[in-house]
């Protein structure tokens, strides 16, 4: 095919390409996509697109550019995909981790408060201290649940694991993921787990002989020692499936929210443990890509001790998940903006 | 109290980028030069320290390449601000802005790698002694260096004849000049010297802070280190008070989460910037008679010839 | 060899004109140079950044938007600089003027609170930010703090205010907990001058700012006031003019106006409150105040020019593979080129070779 | 007049030091015009020019501050090529600068070292310090930061540093402009003691008296070239300054018919403390200055005369409104524009930078002061034009030359520049002028047109107060002289009666108790 006829596919990067983390996968996801559909499609990228005004304009720049399907990769993008979204009713647009949709916009997210609960049960395995450093982005829910996630499998280990939480108010800033790893471990967390993008937090807790989980992408180049396993944003079937159905002709708009069963993350290799604890990981990981374990199994205690409604059934709702703002019992700590 | 051992080897390593460059800055503002670039030849200092040690292996030239490179991008602010006599605050803002630039090109390349981070002191015996040891014989060889870096500071300043030149140069370049001393000269000196404080002090974050390049991982300790020359007064002895103040506040609002303080977090995040603010305000107030900046600082000086 | 710098007997009026031309075009060169580097073909890429953004309606439109907070920033700025006052934290008042605009919208949100909604908002974002950069402006004049340091501190702590409240109290009941304000009513929207398009009627305002910049400077005594007192503070203080008064007053205006440039970029582009609302225009904002050479004239071109560079920065980007950092790159050459080129205006330079020979035989 | 070796002592040796053919070119402005000048031994030689003659330029050159055009130095017969001030210092060349070269932030010892090329220890030097300050008894405390320190003990620090190198030439520029007459004739004894010890000194100086007492040959400048040499013992002040300026003097006329009429500026018990560290405490001034009069205020530079200016127009403003009356009115507390309003006007010492704003055009110059009470501002808008006009007429009115009809402010030469400053006050009939070194720095004949000025607008009937260094001008203009010492304002003296032996010692602050004084006119 000539370059004119090729689907031309569009991403919208929130950073540089090189950020090691969340803009980094999905461009290992495009990556995998060219490499997969490379003869029938041209893509495209823009980076560093702040989630502010300048957003909207360079989506439409993509569309303006030829491109057909578009993926606009965070979720400050929502608002803005949302409107050129509006204005361009053949052009099909994917949001990630948003919950706005329209008839020519999909939005796609992961559940990785499943892996979550996974790293949950490894710390408090492998802890020594009984106490869990969790150095926090921003309090939104996504981060609250893996919180959440955390403590709840870890209590069913030890019911008296303690969990240190910082927010560091960044994605983004070594050095300050850095400073947070160090007081976090001053204060006798000896598991680190973040929810920030850099690979700081590893690097200092392989410094000081703790463990650490990696957050997005494989870090154990920075903790050959330390990392334990690592939640990996795996975009690359999505796309991959997404394309093809645009390619198909057969792309509708649709609202993914997809876990370890549907391959949206993969956790990395269990690294750092005992067999024992790798097995129990291993265990828990089939079990809930079986369907068979749920992280968020009724009941579910707040911290003020009260039972939160069960919306879903046997198991909290998607909705309450997607908009928790509240800690689980055991959690010391308030949550910000409460 | 091994709490406070870590708390304060936490406080020495974040201060000392600080504490570098505000060094570098303080001698550049002695000379009568006000260079607010600092961020743009850290963050460039920072991607050319990693690209030397990574290709290397070796933190020392990983730190020469930093140095080099704040050196470097100082010689275009002094050709701007020096040579061609151009309006300092906005030569050193292009500065940033180019530096920002650069060390994202420079940087491209080597995000994603990693090296081995410049290595701790260990004396047998003395780092190991409770409380003090790992303080005081365990920390990198930037931490080290940074003090020495001060004190010699300090003693060229104040015990040589160079040092007097140049304070005499920020203190009045007319009277300097008519006395035969090449002003411009040294000026660009004491520029390049801030420059090569500025690259070594961001050279410090990529080898021995998180030892690997990401694009705008200075995230702002340029602009504090500025902040920090203002609240020293221009005295090297407050500057690393100041330096390790800020540092305190910065490490101990991680803490005072850790520890559930129960403030929002947005709030100890800005208490760094904040505490900066009124130290400056207070110190700004108590001062009394003679000026305590150097009279010349930022003013432009071409001389007749 | 040296260079040497001879003080002209007066500006050059010539120079004053030729020397953003010389910039643009030593600039165009260095360029070229960085993207033959590259391995771009810089023809190609020159094209992409200056010309097609120019071509066709949509860019045009985009750079108006793009441009229309950085002119209404930089006019504010440049007479804080004129007048000797260096105030760097526009961005936190933008930021400040944002969030207090928002607090209107988001209190009258599902209300039926009327056509004063946006006005209101407008009045009191404009307000906030002059009363945020007062802060600076007071350390300075009472207590002799460098408002440089204060007013780029409280950028910091203007960003973290704002994330707290769209965290916190402000957030969206229905936004699952994202970090937003809900989307403003449309009473609290500033309205688009084209439909389907994104210009709207801040741009508007930007001109007439510019124009009311132009004539205060050009035609006014307060003008003339802040003129003299950041070229001549002494000669200022003999004027009658008082140099303190006139940094509250600079700021405040600066402050106000990055105060509405915020609220309108919020109730306009963006169309609610959320983190990340300012690519930075505060300190890009700098720039353009500077390559506009403190002019409202000049800024309003320097602004459009700056918007060009950002839409052809990505169009190269899309076209070409152009790194973003070279857009910055770019932008810090080109302030380099006009301010040194600007120094010609003042000075002559020579390059003399000092004969050391001479020096030397008899010495 | 002509004898080119006045002494008639030197013919065989060769001279210490000779230029010849120096010329300095700014631009296309000839500084100095080919220019030779034989200094010999033992000689204190007088160079002497109107205001821009080329002086400084020419002396800066000698000490390789700046590199001639063209033309050569030769120094004991040898040609060199200075690479700096160092290099003229190490040769044996010193020099002490019309304006300081002083660190106001340093101390005396650092400011010496700095003069200094480092060779001895700074203990060693701090010692020698004292004890060349002893020895010409020039004291001198090396500790003191020089901010602290008064205009005279700052003439110290120059001439000590000067002679700490033991300098075979010293060449002084105008060091005796800030000097009380005692202080002066404490420094000619030291002038004396190094031409003994066989040294030679260059000259610098507006004082002819002064030149015809102490120099041995005279070099005279005019506009960048050498037009004379002579011996000045030999010559009348007169004939001088007939060389230097090339002619005739204008003299200045008292217009007759002046009479005092009602007191339009009343000064009462003005104290104000510095308001910056340097600064001189203003201490119980009080006088009274009535229309048609010219009261003159003598006094070395930096006993308060800024800081009496600043008082007075309003720069500065005093707590007690009574202390300062302008047209019966209490002003202490009003600002500038306010006084103007009055009918004040004000023209400070320094012309760039103070008096106008040296990179805006003049008419933006003449809306300076004007906007107060000129009808320039409508409605906050400039009406261009009339200020415009302002320019015009001052032009006409004052003879000031200029390239073009607006040009910037800085691009005027000092003389035209002081016409216009002080023709754009006189021009809105003040009642009252407050007027600071009226001639500082201007060639006779600008500073004739402006003495007449002065004169003729008291004539007209409004109170005219004169500070000057220059004690012939207050003579020559002023009815009444008061001097100023350490913030004190004397008793003013009738003109008649006050000789330049009365004023010197009252500069000096010695006979009377200035407070008592000043009380006396108060009362
Ligand atoms: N750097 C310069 N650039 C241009 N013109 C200059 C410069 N320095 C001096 N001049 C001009 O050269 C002329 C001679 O100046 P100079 O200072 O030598 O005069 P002077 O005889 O010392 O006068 P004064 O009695 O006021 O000290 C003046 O017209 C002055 O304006
Ligand atoms: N008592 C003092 N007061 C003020 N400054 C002093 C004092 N003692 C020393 N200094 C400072 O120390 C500087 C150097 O003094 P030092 O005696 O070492 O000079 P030096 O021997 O000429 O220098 P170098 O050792 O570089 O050759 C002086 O120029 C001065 O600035
Ligand atoms: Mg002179
Ligand atoms: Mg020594």
């Amino acid at each position: 095919a000539s370059a004119s006829d090729k689907l031309k596919v569009g991403f919208i990067y929130l950073g540089p390409v090189g950020d090691l983390g969340w803009t980094y996968q999905h461009e290992q996801g495009r990556l995998a996509l060219v490499k997969e559909l490379g003869d029938k499609i041209e893509t495209t990228t823009l980076e560093n697109v702040p989630e502010g005004p300048d957003a909207e304009r360079a989506i439409e720049q993509l569309v303006r550019a030829g491109n057909k399907l578009i993926f606009t990769t965070s979720f400050g993008y929502m608002d803005p995909t949302l409107k050129v979204a509006k204005k361009y009713p053949n052009v099909h647009f994917e949001h990630a981790t948003g919950y706005k949709r329209d008839k020519n916009m999909s939005t796609y997210s992961a559940k990785w408060y499943q892996g979550r609960y996974i790293q949950g049960l490894i710390a408090a395995k492998m802890s020594k201290s009984g106490v869990l450093g969790y150095i926090g982005s921003f309090p939104i829910p996504e981060v609250v649940s893996g919180i959440n996630a955390t403590i709840l499998a870890a209590q069913t280990i030890n019911p008296n694991i303690k969990v240190k939480i910082i927010w560091a108010n960044t994605w983004f800033d070594p050095g300050k993921e850095a400073d947070a790893a160090k007081a976090l471990i001053d204060q006798g967390a000896d598991v680190i787990m973040q929810h920030t993008d850099s690979p700081a937090a590893m690097q200092i807790a392989s410094e000081r002989g703790k463990l650490a989980f990696g957050q997005d992408s494989e870090m154990i180049k920075f903790g050959p020692k330390t990392q334990l396993t690592s939640i990996l944003d795996t975009w690359g079937p999505y796309y991959i499936e997404r394309v093809k159905a645009e390619l198909a002709g057969s792309w509708k708009s649709e609202d993914t929210w997809g876990g370890l069963d549907s391959h949206m993350f993969a956790m990395a290799p269990y690294t750092n443990m005992p067999d024992d604890v790798k097995k129990m990981a291993e265990d828990a990981q089939a079990a809930i890509t079986a369907g068979k374990l749920h992280p968020f199994k009724c009941p579910i205690v707040g911290q003020d001790g009260k039972e939160v409604e069960c919306k879903g059934g046997a198991n909290l709702a998607d909705g309450q998940i997607l908009g928790m703002n509240f800690y689980v019992k055991g959690i010391d700590d308030k949550l910000p903006g409460k | 109290m091994e709490l406070v051992e870590a708390i304060i080897l936490a406080v020495l390593a974040a201060s000392t980028p600080l504490l570098i460059a505000a060094t570098g800055e303080l001698v550049t503002e002695r000379s009568g030069v006000l260079n607010l670039g600092v961020e743009g030849m850290m963050i460039v200092g920072a991607a050319c320290g990693f690209a030397g040690a990574w290709l290397t292996g070796s933190i020392l030239v990983g730190a020469l390449f930093g140095i080099v490179a704040g050196t470097l991008m100082s010689l275009i602010f002094a050709l701007m601000a020096l040579g061609l006599a151009v309006n300092q605050v906005a030569t050193g803002l292009a500065l940033t802005i180019l530096g920002i630039g650069l060390s994202g090109l420079i940087g491209a390349g080597f995000v994603g790698e990693r090296i081995t981070p410049a290595a701790h002191l260990a004396l047998p015996g003395l780092t190991d002694i409770p409380l003090v040891g790992r303080v005081l014989f365990g920390e990198d060889a930037f931490v080290y260096f940074s003090i020495a870096l001060i004190i010699g500071v300090w003693w060229f300043l104040y015990c040589t004849r160079a040092g007097l030149i140049l304070r005499a140069c920020g203190d009045n370049h007319v009277s300097a000049h008519a006395l035969g001393y090449p002003v411009l000269r040294i000026r660009t000196f004491a520029v390049m010297f801030g420059g090569a404080c500025a690259g070594l002090a961001g050279a410090y974050l990529p080898l021995a802070y998180t030892p690997f390049f990401i694009p705008g991982m200075t995230a702002g300790r340029g602009w504090i280190a500025l902040a920090l020359v203002v609240f020293s007064s221009w005295r090297p002895g407050r500057l690393v008070v100041g330096a390790y103040l800020f540092g305190a506040v910065t490490i101990l609002q991680l803490h005072a989460q850790g520890w559930g303080v129960g403030i929002p977090s947005q709030f100890m995040s800005a208490l760094p910037y904040l505490a900066t603010v009124i130290v400056l305000v207070l110190l700004s107030r108590a001062r009394t008679g003679g000026s305590t900046a150097p009279a010349a600082l930022g003013t432009v000086f071409v001389p007749d010839r | 060899m040296q260079l040497v710098l001879e003080k002209r007997a007066e500006r050059s009026n010539t120079i004053a004109l030729v020397s953003p031309l010389i910039a643009i075009g030593l600039t165009i060169v260095t360029m070229t140079i960085l993207f033959a580097i590259l391995g771009k073909n810089p023809l190609l890429a020159l094209h992409a950044y200056f010309i097609a953004p120019l071509t066709d309606g949509y860019s045009l439109q985009e750079i108006a938007v793009k441009a229309t907070p950085l002119v209404m920033i930089a006019i504010g700025l440049s007479l804080c600089y004129l007048a000797n006052a260096w105030n760097i934290g526009a961005e936190g008042q933008f930021l400040i003027g944002a969030v207090a605009g928002s607090w209107i919208a988001v209190k009258t949100q599902g209300t039926d609170a009327g056509a004063w909604v946006l006005p209101a908002m407008l009045v009191l974002a404009a307000a906030a930010g002059a009363l945020y950069a007062l802060i600076p402006a007071i350390c300075r004049v009472k207590f002799g703090a460098s408002e440089i340091l204060t007013s780029l501190m409280l950028v910091y702590v203007a960003d973290l205010f704002l994330d707290y409240l769209v965290r916190g109290p402000w957030r969206d009941p229905h936004g699952f907990n994202f970090p937003t304000t809900a989307e403003f009513d449309p009473v609290a929207t500033v309205p688009l001058l084209i439909e389907g398009g994104r210009l709207h009627l801040g741009s508007i305002i930007a001109l007439l700012v510019v124009a009311a910049a132009a004539i205060l400077l050009g035609r006014t005594i307060k003008g003339f006031e802040i003129r003299v007192v950041g070229a001549a503070p002494r000669a200022a203080r003999f004027g009658g003019f008082n140099a303190d008064q006139l940094i509250i007053l600079t700021f405040a205006v600066s402050g106000a106006l990055a105060g509405l440039a915020g609220i309108i970029e919020v109730a306009g582009p963006v169309g609610h409150l959320q983190p990340g609302i300012s690519p930075g225009y505060g300190f890009t904002a700098i720039i353009v105040a500077f390559l506009g050479r403190l002019n409202p004239l000049g800024i309003l071109i320097a602004g459009l020019f700056l918007a060009l560079t950002f839409i052809g920065g990505e169009q190269a980007q899309i076209a070409m593979k152009i790194p973003l950092d070279v857009t910055k790159v770019f932008q810090g050459i080109l302030l380099f080129y006009v301010l040194a080129c600007d120094s010609l205006i003042l000075y002559r330079f020579k390059l003399v070779f000092p004969n050391r020979q001479v020096a030397r035989g008899t010495g | 007049m002509l004898d080119p070796t006045p002494n008639g002592l030197h013919s065989g040796e060769s001279p210490l030091l000779q230029t010849l053919g120096l010329t300095k070119r700014y631009g296309d402005f000839l500084a100095n015009d080919s220019i030779d000048i034989d200094i010999w031994p033992k000689e204190i030689h007088a160079l002497l020019g109107e205001n821009g003659a080329g002086k400084s330029t020419l002396v800066k050159a000698i000490y390789g501050l700046i590199q001639p055009s063209a033309g050569e130095i030769r120094w004991q017969g040898e040609r060199i090529v200075l690479s700096g001030p160092s290099e003229a210092r190490s040769r044996g060349i010193g020099m002490v600068f019309q304006h300081f070269s002083l660190f106001d932030n340093l101390t005396v010892a650092e400011n010496v070292a700095l003069g200094l090329d480092g060779k001895e220890s700074f203990k060693d030097m701090s010692a020698r310090l004292e004890q060349v300050s002893k020895t010409y008894g020039l004291p001198l405390d090396p500790r003191r930061e020089v901010w602290q320190l008064s205009v005279g003990e700052r003439q110290r620090i120059e001439i000590v540093r000067a002679l700490m190198q033991d300098p075979k030439f010293l060449i002084l520029d105008e060091p005796t402009a800030v000097l009380t007459p005692q202080e002066a004739d404490q420094l000619f004894i030291v002038l004396e003691r190094l031409r003994a010890e066989g040294r030679a000194i260059l000259y610098i100086s507006h004082k002819l008296e002064e030149v015809k007492r102490l120099c041995d040959t005279a070099t005279i400048l005019r506009g960048g070239r050498k037009v004379d040499t002579c011996n000045p013992r030999l010559e009348t002040a007169a004939s001088l300054a007939r060389m230097m300026v090339g002619g005739e003097i204008k003299e200045v006329k008292a217009p007759a018919g002046r009479k005092t009429t009602v007191p339009r500026l009343v000064v009462n018990d003005l104290s104000l403390a510095p308001s910056e560290a340097h600064g001189v405490r203003l201490e119980h001034i009080s006088f009274e200055l009535k229309g048609g009069e010219i009261l003159g205020i003598a006094g070395v530079a930096g006993n308060g005369q800024d800081e009496l200016f600043a008082a007075l127009s309003g720069e500065r403003l005093s707590k007690d409104p009574g202390t300062v009356v302008i047209e019966g009115i209490a002003a202490g507390h009003l600002s500038i524009t306010q006084r103007r309003k009055l009918g004040a006007a004000f023209v400070p010492e320094e012309r760039l930078g103070h008096g106008t704003a040296p990179r805006m055009k003049l008419s933006e110059n003449a809306l300076l002061t004007g906007h107060a009470a000129s009808g320039m501002v409508h409605r906050g808008f400039i009406d261009t034009a009339a200020t415009l006009k302002t320019v015009d007429r001052a032009t006409e009115t004052f003879d000031v030359r200029k390239a073009k009809r607006d040009p910037e402010a800085a691009s005027l030469s000092g003389g035209n520049l002081q016409k216009f400053i002080v023709g754009r006050e006189i021009l809105r009939n003040p009642a009252v002028l407050v007027v600071s070194q009226p001639t500082w720095g201007v060639d006779a004949g600008a500073a004739a047109v402006i003495r007449q000025a002065l004169l003729d607008l008291a004539t007209a009937g409004a109170a005219v107060l004169v500070t000057s260094q220059d004690l012939d001008e207050l003579a020559e203009i002023a009815d009444r002289i008061a001097v100023m010492f350490h913030g004190h304002l004397s008793a003013p003296l009738a003109t008649s009666e006050a000789t330049r032996e009365k004023l010197g010692l009252l500069m000096g602050g010695s006979s009377l108790e200035p407070k008592e004084a000043a009380h006396a006119v108060g009362a």
